[in-house]
């Protein structure tokens, strides 16, 4: 299925300040894989969402979405296949009623009426809110909230699912809801997030960002129990790799 | 601050009461738009000296508040607090007219009258406005502004205002909780610090616009404004809307409360 | 200072809806079309911030005044005047609905008084050619504060006139604006320094946020025929309406502009009462009261409604008795429909439960 | 040191729109306690939090810090006591530079300029960004921002410090670095959190919140451990004490 593949090679990103956030990252995800990228803060990760998005546009270097260059010109093709989910989702949120908000995008591809219902209520039931379709988005708890943004985004049916740190705020349960909702989806998953955890049960392939370039690339197991290079990276083992109070093990 | 937390809970409340399911909810948002503004017309068609005939007008919010189940306490409170300005105009007739006239024996000062009169008006459009959007609801309301060929800019920007209104609020609220905490027995915020708090507040808002606006650019949006096909209106809204509407013309033309009276006094004496 | 539905007149009401709705029509025409996505959120928030923003209490130690943040001209400088009016529309209509602040009808006046003043006459002839030498603190901080409070004067004056001019209360021309001007340029006064304030700050912090707004395509370049225009039409409309009234005796002054608009006689109860009392006679069981046409202004003259208004304290004594039987009578058949519906929507839930 | 003792009375508080927040609470905090409130989303924590803050004044029963009742008058008095760090460090950063947002509380207090740059400089070394003292706050890095936050707060000298979720969205190191620096401040410190981790690392007594009500109040370790009731109040054991992949430990 390469038509999914996302390829991204030797990026280059300043921004208009000066500022160096990418600085020549080469990787390729196929279809169906579930990457994490992490990093410390102000390592380079949401830029780098933003970059396969087409939401900026690198300086140097390409981003290929299923052998498609992203460019000004193919932006609203690539965009139908990815999806993304922000950290907050009130800014993803910005209409009246949660059904208007996953009808949205739906609706801005000019699809009939019905099939537009059809996309709604597929979206809102596979993340579990049907019920809340008539209510207003801010009068919905965090977690509601958070399922909505999928929501909203799922009803354009993309092929690949971008997320910027989608478990913050959520108290446990909700978090383990979102993260088996997420493990149910079968396309490309790229996820961002301090939530190591999370990134460690979700993601086979980790790519650790620092200072805008990929420190490491590889199965997550691998990656992430390897303290040293957490440590390098202003990281931290996930907890669960950490210390046991049963065993007595320590740093894995 | 106390303030601001009353104000989060109105447009919950509002919001909440419009969700409801009654035969008024059910009306043609569009349609009760109309009524509600023909009713407000009429209302202030009344001239400066009248109270009886504004009387029989009364029977519209209190029909729509109890056919669409409507609390009365918050409206009635959501009223008292719009009236300051209306009843400092008001209490100024008083003072500056004071030809008497007799009511039923009576002497009663002219000013007094217009003041009641005032008060009465503002009653009757102050429930109107309230009872519009709490049997509506914004995005139906917005819908109906669409009908009425409100450009779509604008009807989007307005939906788009009310949606982060609250958003902003709790934002705003936060920051002065916090402000509150470290400045004891301040009641409002110092001058020095006016610039950079509602500055920050401002930059802050000012990127959340931009990555809405990004939300919304990865989700197709060109600048066109696409919403679900609109409601039909049907034979009953028409029929709620020309029943008001003889209804309201009536009550302007006749001072039905005098007929009755006349009638009740005719009858004893 | 929102203009209430319970002061204006259909008349007046009418007038400055359509005014306002001339000019928000000219200001969505007058947006760029490239510039229109991405304006709308920005738009869209920035109206909920000012919203929200306006419930901040800014206080002057010591003083005791205090004040808000208001509208208008801030969202002026931030997305220009076009964009910035129909910001301001959309706040108020929202404060409307919401929470009753002035109402529908009045919106019109309100959106006008408002929006127009801060939009279209300040930001342009004060704000903007301050800053047109270039900006820096001091500039931006006279430029926000002078526009703001004259924006403000301009706004609660038209709230005198459009008051007056609906004649639904009794306040001599004088009083009221020695009322509203004074208080007025208090609240001005620490409103202007608050967003002189809040627009260095964000200068200072993010200059592309001030500069990009008022230099930017957006907006387009002010020509001078445009200024003049303006200038022209604030001008009429205020200095020419403000020296008439200048120029009547004080005393007479409210009357006469009610006689010169027409505008309280086409309301008034007393002419009309007059006119019908014909009529009335003739319907017997109804003695001595006026059905009341709203129509019939045209009947009317000047000279009736002033012997009208003498006449009116004259009323007898009784139709006011059955005016206020009938008026009992009313209010009671209103609690009993309200009371009966409620009573059986209760019953009825109390049995599909 | 029953000055510093913070206790709460079968308290009650509905919100203005009729939400029963907090239903009957009861507990006594002595000094130098820490305690986690920890709870769904929800529950009522950040709710308590402003209770005891007299933010918020209670429906019934009361607040007493250091034998002081909460209520309007002593609001002032109590504040000073208290610090409170506030989840989102921009909702609590509002001067231009990171000395004045410092030196600002001390100031209120009229307290003297000299005494004021005392306090300042003690309080960021304490956070370890006296470096960042000129700077804007708005201008910094989460991590940077949430030390200035708690540095604002501890330049009022406060007995007790109450903090709503301090660890989200910080990465790895940045978190532990906040929870080293917590762990050293030795008054009384009570802190609400998803971060289950954190909480069992950094409190040694536990109060559970469900629905308003406490559902547990005991030592750290016993609570969090006991799987059947993390779960029936929408939490999840820490992920330290999930499963041991060295051991293969299963849920404690
Ligand atoms: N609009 C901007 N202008 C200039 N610099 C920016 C801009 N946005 C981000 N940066 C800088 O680019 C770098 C990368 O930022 P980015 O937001 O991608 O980090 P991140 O890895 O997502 O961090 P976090 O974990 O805190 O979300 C940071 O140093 C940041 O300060
Ligand atoms: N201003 C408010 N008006 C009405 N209800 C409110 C308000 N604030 C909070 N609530 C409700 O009170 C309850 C407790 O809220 P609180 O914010 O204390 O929860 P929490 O435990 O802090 O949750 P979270 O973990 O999501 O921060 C919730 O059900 C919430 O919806
Ligand atoms: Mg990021
Ligand atoms: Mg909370």
């Amino acid at each position: 299925m390469s038509h999914h593949k996302t390829e991204v090679r030797d990026l280059y990103y300043v921004y208009p300040d000066g500022h160096k956030a990418i600085n020549g990252i080469t990787f390729k995800i196929h279809h169906g894989e579930s990457v994490g990228i992490i990093g410390a803060n102000g390592a380079g990760k949401s830029t780098l969402l933003m970059l396969l998005m087409g939401v900026l546009f690198p300086c140097q270097g390409e981003v290929l979405v299923g052998e498609v260059p992203v460019t000004k010109k193919t932006v609203p093709v690539v965009r139908q296949r990815m999806g993304m989910v922000f950290q907050d989702p009130d800014d993803q949120l910005f209409m009246t009623t949660v059904y208007d908000d996953v009808a949205f995008g739906p609706r801005n591809y000019k699809l009939e009426e019905t099939e537009v219902e059809r996309r709604v209520h597929e979206a809102l039931e596979m993340v579990g809110i049907l019920h809340l379709k008539d209510r207003a988005p801010f009068k919905l708890s965090g977690g509601e909230k958070r399922a909505a943004a999928i929501a909203s985004v799922l009803s354009m049916k993309p092929d690949i699912l971008l997320m910027d740190e989608p478990t913050s705020a959520l108290d446990p349960k909700s978090r383990r809801r979102l993260m088996k909702l997420l493990d149910g989806f079968e396309h490309t998953k790229i996820i961002t997030s301090h939530d190591l955890d999370m990134v460690f049960e979700l993601c086979t392939r980790t790519i650790v960002i620092k200072n805008g370039q990929i420190a490491a690339d590889g199965p997550t197991k691998e990656l992430l129990a390897d303290a040293e290079l957490m440590d390098d990276c202003g990281l931290e083992m996930p907890l669960a790799l950490q210390g046991c109070p049963v065993c007595g093990r320590k740093n894995g | 601050m106390s303030n601001i937390m009353n104000s989060i809970f109105d447009i919950r409340l509002l919001d909440d009461l419009a969700r409801k399911e009654t035969i008024v909810h059910r009306i043609h948002p569009l349609v009760k738009f109309l009524t509600t503004f023909i009713y407000l017309i009429v209302v202030v068609s009344f001239g400066k000296y009248e109270i009886s005939g504004l009387l029989p007008l009364l029977i519209f919010p209190v029909l729509i508040m109890t056919l669409a189940e409507l609390p009365l306490r918050p409206i009635l409170k959501r009223m008292l607090i719009a009236a300051p300005f209306v009843v400092g105009i008001g209490i100024m007739n008083p003072i500056f007219d004071h030809q008497a006239v007799s009511i039923g024996g009576l002497s009663v000062s002219r000013g007094w009258i217009t003041f009641l009169s005032i008060t009465l008006k503002s009653v009757l459009t102050v429930s109107a406005a309230l009872l519009l959007i709490a049997t509506t609801g914004m995005d139906k309301l917005g819908s109906a502004l669409r009908m009425l060929k409100i450009p779509r800019l604008f009807v989007l920007q307005l939906l788009l205002t009310y949606r982060y209104i609250s958003v902003l609020m709790e934002e705003v609220s936060r920051v002065l909780r916090a402000y509150a905490m470290r400045s004891p027995q301040q009641k409002g915020v110092h001058w020095s610090v006016w610039g950079s708090l509602a500055g920050q507040l401002l930059i802050r808002t000012f990127e959340r616009a931009q990555r809405v606006y990004l939300a919304m650019r990865l989700r197709g949006f060109t600048g066109e404004y696409n919403t679900g096909g609109y409601p039909g209106i049907a034979a009953r809204d028409i029929a709620y809307m020309a029943g008001w509407t003889v209804f309201f013309v009536i009550a302007r033309i006749y001072n039905i409360p005098m007929l009755i009276g006349s009638l009740f006094t005719g009858v004893i004496l | 200072m929102h203009m209430a539905d319970a002061l204006i007149s259909p008349a007046v009401g009418g007038a400055m809806w359509a005014a306002t709705t001339g000019i928000a029509a000219y200001s969505i025409k007058k947006l760029p079309k490239e510039m229109d996505e991405n304006k709308i959120p920005l738009m869209g928030v920035m109206g909920a911030f000012v919203f929200a923003a306006q419930m901040i209490n800014f206080t002057i130690p010591g003083t005791g005044s205090s004040g808000h943040l208001g509208g208008g001209l801030l969202l002026a400088i931030l997305l220009g005047p076009y964009a910035g009016f129909l910001t301001m529309a959309s706040i108020l209509t929202i404060q409307a609905l919401f929470f009753a602040d002035g109402g529908l009808l009045a919106l019109g006046s309100n959106i006008f008084n408002l929006g127009f003043f801060t939009c279209f006459v300040t930001y342009p002839l004060i704000y903007k050619p301050i800053v047109a030498k270039g900006y820096s603190r001091t500039r931006i901080f006279a430029a926000s504060f002078i526009a703001a409070i004259i924006g403000l004067q301009l706004g609660a004056f038209a709230v005198v006139l459009e008051t007056l001019f609906s004649g639904k209360t009794e306040l001599p021309f004088n009083t009221f604006v020695a009322l509203m001007q004074p208080i007025h340029l208090a609240i001005g006064i620490v409103e202007g320094l608050v967003i002189a304030a809040v627009v260095s700050f964000v200068w200072k912090e993010r200059p592309e946020i001030i500069e990009k707004a008022t230099l930017g395509k957006a907006i387009g370049s002010t020509s001078i025929r445009r200024v003049v225009t303006v200038l022209a039409l604030a001008a009429i409309l205020f200095g020419g309406v403000f020296s008439w009234f200048a120029s009547s005796s004080p005393d007479g002054l409210e009357w006469s502009m009610f006689r010169t608009a027409g505008v309280e006689e086409l309301e008034s109860p007393d002419g009309i009462h007059r006119v019908l009392a014909a009529i009335q006679n003739k319907t017997s069981f109804l003695p001595d009261y006026g059905f009341k046409a709203p129509e019939t202004e045209s009947a009317v003259t000047a000279g009736e409604g002033e012997e009208g208004e003498a006449s009116w304290p004259a009323v007898n004594s009784g139709t006011s008795v059955s005016g206020l039987v009938g008026a009992g009578f009313t209010l009671a058949l209103t609690a009993v429909i309200g009371l009966t519906i409620s009573s059986l929507k209760k019953k009825k839930s109390n049995i599909s439960a």
